[in-house]
């Protein structure tokens, strides 16, 4: 029994938000915006780069075959970034899913590479994200979990987040490749990690500002009001971070209950990013109103991910079936079983 | 108390029924905060005030009805019912009027509040500067005078309405010398003059539902002052109790928030969190609680008493329900709240509304700034 | 239409209020806190001096007529002064339902004079406050209200409020005087009017500490963070008060909606008391946590009427059934329909 | 991260859970702030003792078992999971004794520590003064030098256990002349010694939780007190961290508390308001998500780090969490909430309980104050 991230997963961890740091910044996300694809080959190759997309592929297909535990806390500097390339999708939650399936080494092969972009249907995610320009699709048809080559153009739907390419869903088609749910657990939690990630960097955003922005002759960050609004949404996160390393470790094991703890999991990480976007924006005064501060980025894509994924409605059904009915043992002992 | 509206106050409440359903066109607008639908916003004021429906409670003689605060309130109950356009004209009728009505010369009335009524003067609002947001009294923007005129130099920002509208007002230091609350004046300015440049800026939602302003020695008449020179914060503060007062949000807005809320959780009842069903009727609640309080103060104007700090309990109470209400439907839709349009293409209303209502705790004085004020005007604790 | 307190209705209230705390004084809640039967019959005689058991009570049986419009801003007052004697009970909530009743002139005289104390019992109310001393009692049979007389004493039960004295409730018998149900919708008006009164008093005692109590050299109450607790509970007790008039409006006429009315009533009533209860304790700090300030008799007392007549649940199904389904009209133009 | 228990964890958990099966009373025992509940904790105390499970995390040498906080964990698990007794031992174990073993002498540790772990001698701590509360370094109660004693004077209050228990620790003006945080020591002292006088005072509940404490030329040797004269306010800074930090609320309780509330929730489903459901659902979720954070602390302490301002949170998150739940199952309980007794006569403990919580926010720093101190030292915020 140890809770704890390992040195490496720090190094890593830190690794890839100062080149994030660096490379994705608010300026990028601006010059995004103005752009038709809203994507950019140039930032997915900095991305590939990095070695991103293999993370999680195994070390035969020339990934570095991390956990999920990993995942997590890459998908949350993803969050943190703001990163809208489809690198979660296919390197966090496609790539786990089809290591575990048989015969996908080629196409595991391609992700390790940046090659293959893999989008994700499933119906308790009415909306497809960055469908097109994937090269292949992992749908769900009567619980099993589809995949299949994709090419073509398909109608974008208008999100409020300026990045996010969301589409209709297709037909499901293709070769079973596993269960249906585990593609909803494993992009549930990659969802509630970049949530945590958006929260972290609103959270820094509002402090920055709190601390830059004089009224009264005074950082507005001196006063106890914005002290204590921001306080209060530290709290949310901070304790939101281990119901996902948690949820992760329970996925990757497995586990009977995965399924709540991925729920708890993203019903605290979405409470925590939409209320650290409500506190950012009140922060923030009138400034924060507009589109010229970059927060709108981060506060958009949060209440985006919310939604997605299973909304609140969907997760606390899953908790509620498992507590309140009695199924899942709980009490005193029962944080790990 | 007589909760009872009178035989009188129903033929009124019939006759602006009747009106609405007439005239209210039939298509949504476009959002005000873009040209086109600020130009189509600017034609329903003149078609309201064709019915002379400009500002009921106005004098006849300045395009009003001369009609007290509930016939008011019901004129505002039948524009919500009936689903009328947003008032492009707030920041004229509901804080520049009652202001020049207050403070300002026959002259200055004649001047400006029947074409204000009539929807042919549009007015902005220009109240903060970029160092002088909550604490207003931070103002540096200057007005010299020069003869019989004020020479303006220096810069608001987040003026609503300010991308396309006429005219603005708002607070300028007339006395170069002066600190804080001193030596300012209220002044009314053509956003048209030599020398004004407008810097319309993208709002959250991407359109410019306001703009920065430049004042590069712009020369304003001295009659377009309003009340004393060097007076200027005391009309503002008047201005913005109006403001947070009574009219800014009138309780009809929020009922029909409310009314439409119970139909969306209606629609989506078989999955949705165990709290919605409660955050459904506390919307309700909360916008029924607003609408009796909202009687209230204008029983109490009406029999001529004042409202005074209390207009912070109204607006943090507004603002929180509004915000609320709009949350509880982005989580009833689940994931098609993101989307900007929802099925058949009409624009997800439920998402504009959360956007705008998370502007509500921060203008008009933020919440933060009303909750000091309850705090040391109305409990008496030190600043 | 106009939704006003006249000067008249002020006056009456300032008047209660002032002669409240005169005589009704913290000193005297402690005293009666260590007395055994918790009840004074000097305290009773002096609310009889001031006429309150026959505010209601009809001119012709020697009472004042007055409205429930009054009543609510009288109840108002006793929950201000942490009255505890059953004058409510029995002047504010007994007397109006029994001048609707034929054939009830001496009671409601003696009720005047008083004389006469009744009980309430009902089934949304489990427990019966003041049996014991009550000489009549309204209880609930079959959907009718019924009054007999009442004596003798019964099992007293232990509540929280010290001051309380709660009952099991007994068989229901006596000659029927009107619905059950009025006498659930008044009962719960006035308690929804105490907890309010009992919120403002709390208010001013936490506002009180927060001016005298310094700390870090100052004030508490100087404190953005006290100011800012302070002033939210104030928004949500400053709301209830309107709600509470509406609903004594509504009920006085027999509106078929007032049930509802009276439900919005209760529900915003003890939101604000318990809200202003944890606001003002978190004020006092370690203080308010002891039995030497007094602010405890308020704060459990709200408790109390927070859960009797009808508790959230009862008057959210109330409201669910009006507004969710459909039954009642909502939006604009129906505030007062 | 490895979240399964190792055989030997597993096996310490059988040992645990067989004890305490085997050991916890039957009936519940008398509240701990009643005379006689305290001696009935106290002995309570002294049987955990003779098992060695006093504090399991001690050296043996100390009456402890010298385990490590995973098995800590477990511990408290096993003890909360059987319902044991609170423990009336709390201010000794886990806010003295780590203190003693970080700042105390080898002579200090043999003679407090022993004790203490046995339950023989049971310690009130005494931190705040009248005006001495939030605002810890405006003490005033002095213990001035003469010869190899400190003679005490002043006044503690808000004491706790400080009614009934033996020994008494705090905070002390050595340096008369000293100015908030400096000049103070960290003194214990024996609560029975000629000079001083308790009050108890009663709480909420009505029972003595605290007292108040005089001192009245108290003589107390000098080898009481705890690391250098003057250095007081560092070690009790420590104090208030391992207060704050992991041990003062375990997450058992709060698990154990969430599991209650399920059970109760069952017990009224058919007559409850729609919140309730979700409210149910968030304490076990935030108790859930406090024992994860609560072992992430312990796996990182464990591996040589240290545990800061993020002891705030924790303060915060169990404070409010647990007010959260106890609130609910007031909610739950609608109008028999106030019965002090439930049917059969049993203590009403969701009641007892709610009133405990609404100490939580206050006690071991307020949450105002833990607020002002993530924003300033986690978040660097200005003061």
């Amino acid at each position: 029994m140890d809770f704890i991230i390992t040195e490496d997963q720090a190094t890593l961890t830190t690794g890839v938000r100062d080149y994030l740091a660096d490379v994705h910044t608010p300026e990028l996300l601006r010059a995004l915006d103005t752009s038709d694809s809203r994507r950019s080959a140039d930032v997915w190759q900095g991305l590939v780069e990095m070695g991103l997309p293999g993370l999680l592929v195994p070390e035969e297909q020339g990934g570095l075959g991390l956990s999920l535990l990993d995942a997590v806390l890459i998908a949350a500097e993803l969050g943190r970034a703001g990163v809208a390339e489809p690198i979660a999708d296919t390197a966090l939650v496609a790539a786990p899913l089809l290591a575990k399936a048989d015969g996908q080494d080629a196409l595991l092969t391609a992700i390790a590479a940046g090659e293959a972009k893999v989008a994700l249907q499933h119906p308790a995610n009415p909306w497809v994200a960055d469908l097109d320009g994937a090269s292949h699709l992992l749908s769900v048809n009567d619980g099993a979990l589809l995949l299949a080559d994709h090419s073509g153009t398909a109608k974008l739907l208008d999100s409020v987040d300026p990045l996010r390419r969301l589409y209709a869903p297709v037909a499901p088609s293709g070769t079973g490749v596993g269960p249906a749910d585990a593609l909803l657990d494993h992009a549930a939690l990659i969802a509630a990690a970049q949530l945590v990630g958006l929260a972290d960097a609103m959270l820094e955003q509002a402090t920055d500002y709190a601390k830059n922005r004089s009224q009264f002759g005074q950082p507005i960050g001196s006063f106890q009001a914005v002290k204590h609004h921001l306080a209060t949404a530290v709290v949310k996160i901070e304790f939101a971070k281990p119901v996902i390393q948690r949820a992760a470790v329970a996925l990757a094991e497995g586990a009977a209950s995965a399924s709540v703890h991925v729920s708890h999991a993203k019903l605290a990480a979405a409470d925590a990013a939409w209320a650290m976007g409500e506190t950012a924006i009140q922060t923030h005064g009138a400034m924060g109103y507009t589109y010229e501060v970059d927060l709108h980025f981060w506060m958009k894509r949060a209440w985006a991910l919310a939604g997605a994924w299973g909304d609140r409605a969907f997760h606390l059904g899953r908790i509620d079936a498992a507590v309140i009915s009695g199924a899942l043992p709980i009490g005193p002992g029962h944080s790990f079983a | 108390m007589d909760l009872a509206y009178t035989p009188e106050q129903q033929d009124f409440r019939a006759e602006v029924r009747a009106w609405m359903e007439a005239n209210v066109p039939k298509e949504p607008l476009v959002t005000l905060e873009r040209e086109h639908g600020y130009h189509q916003h600017v034609e329903w004021e003149r078609r309201l005030a064709s019915g002379n429906w400009g500002m009921v409670t106005w004098p006849e003689a300045y395009g009003g009805r001369g009609l007290d605060l509930i016939q008011w309130l019901i004129f505002e109950e039948e524009y919500y019912r009936t689903g009328a356009p947003l008032r492009v004209n707030q920041n004229g009728i509901f804080l520049l009027g009652p202001t020049v009505m207050e403070f300002g010369t026959d002259e200055q009335k004649a001047r400006f509040l029947t074409p204000m009524a009539k929807g042919e003067v549009i007015w902005a609002q220009a109240w903060s500067e970029p160092n002088a947001g909550s604490d207003m009294a931070a103002i540096t923007s200057k007005a010299i005078r020069d003869g019989d005129h004020y020479v303006i130099s220096g810069q608001k920002t987040w003026s609503s309405r300010a991308s396309f509208a006429d005219w603005g007002f708002g607070l300028f230091r007339t006395d170069p010398d002066s600190k804080r609350h001193k030596g300012l004046s209220f002044i009314l300015f053509d956003l048209n003059a030599p020398g004004v440049t407008r810097r319309p800026i993208r709002q959250l939602h991407g359109d410019p539902g306001f703009a920065e302003l430049f004042f590069d020695e712009v020369r304003v008449p001295v009659e377009n002052r309003i009340a004393g020179e060097g007076e200027g914060w005391n009309v503002a503060m008047a201005t913005a109790g109006f403001e947070r007062g009574l009219m800014l949000r009138s309780p009809a807005r929020f009922q029909a928030a409310a009314a439409r809320l119970v139909a969306l959780f209606r629609e989506h009842e078989t999955k949705v969190a165990p709290a919605a069903r409660e955050q459904v009727m506390q919307a309700w609640m909360d916008a029924q609680a607003y609408a009796y309080n909202t009687y209230a103060v204008a029983s109490k104007i009406m029999a001529g008493g004042h409202i005074g700090a209390e207009a912070s309990l109204n607006k943090i109470f507004w603002s929180e329900l509004d915000r609320a209400a709009h949350r509880t439907a982005m989580q009833l839709l689940g994931a098609s709240a993101e989307l900007r349009h929802l099925d058949g293409g009409a624009l997800n209303m439920w998402l504009e509304g959360y956007i705008f209502s998370l502007s509500g705790p921060i203008y008009a004085g933020s919440n933060e700034i009303q909750r000091n004020i309850i705090a040391e005007r109305l409990l008496g604790l030190p600043r």
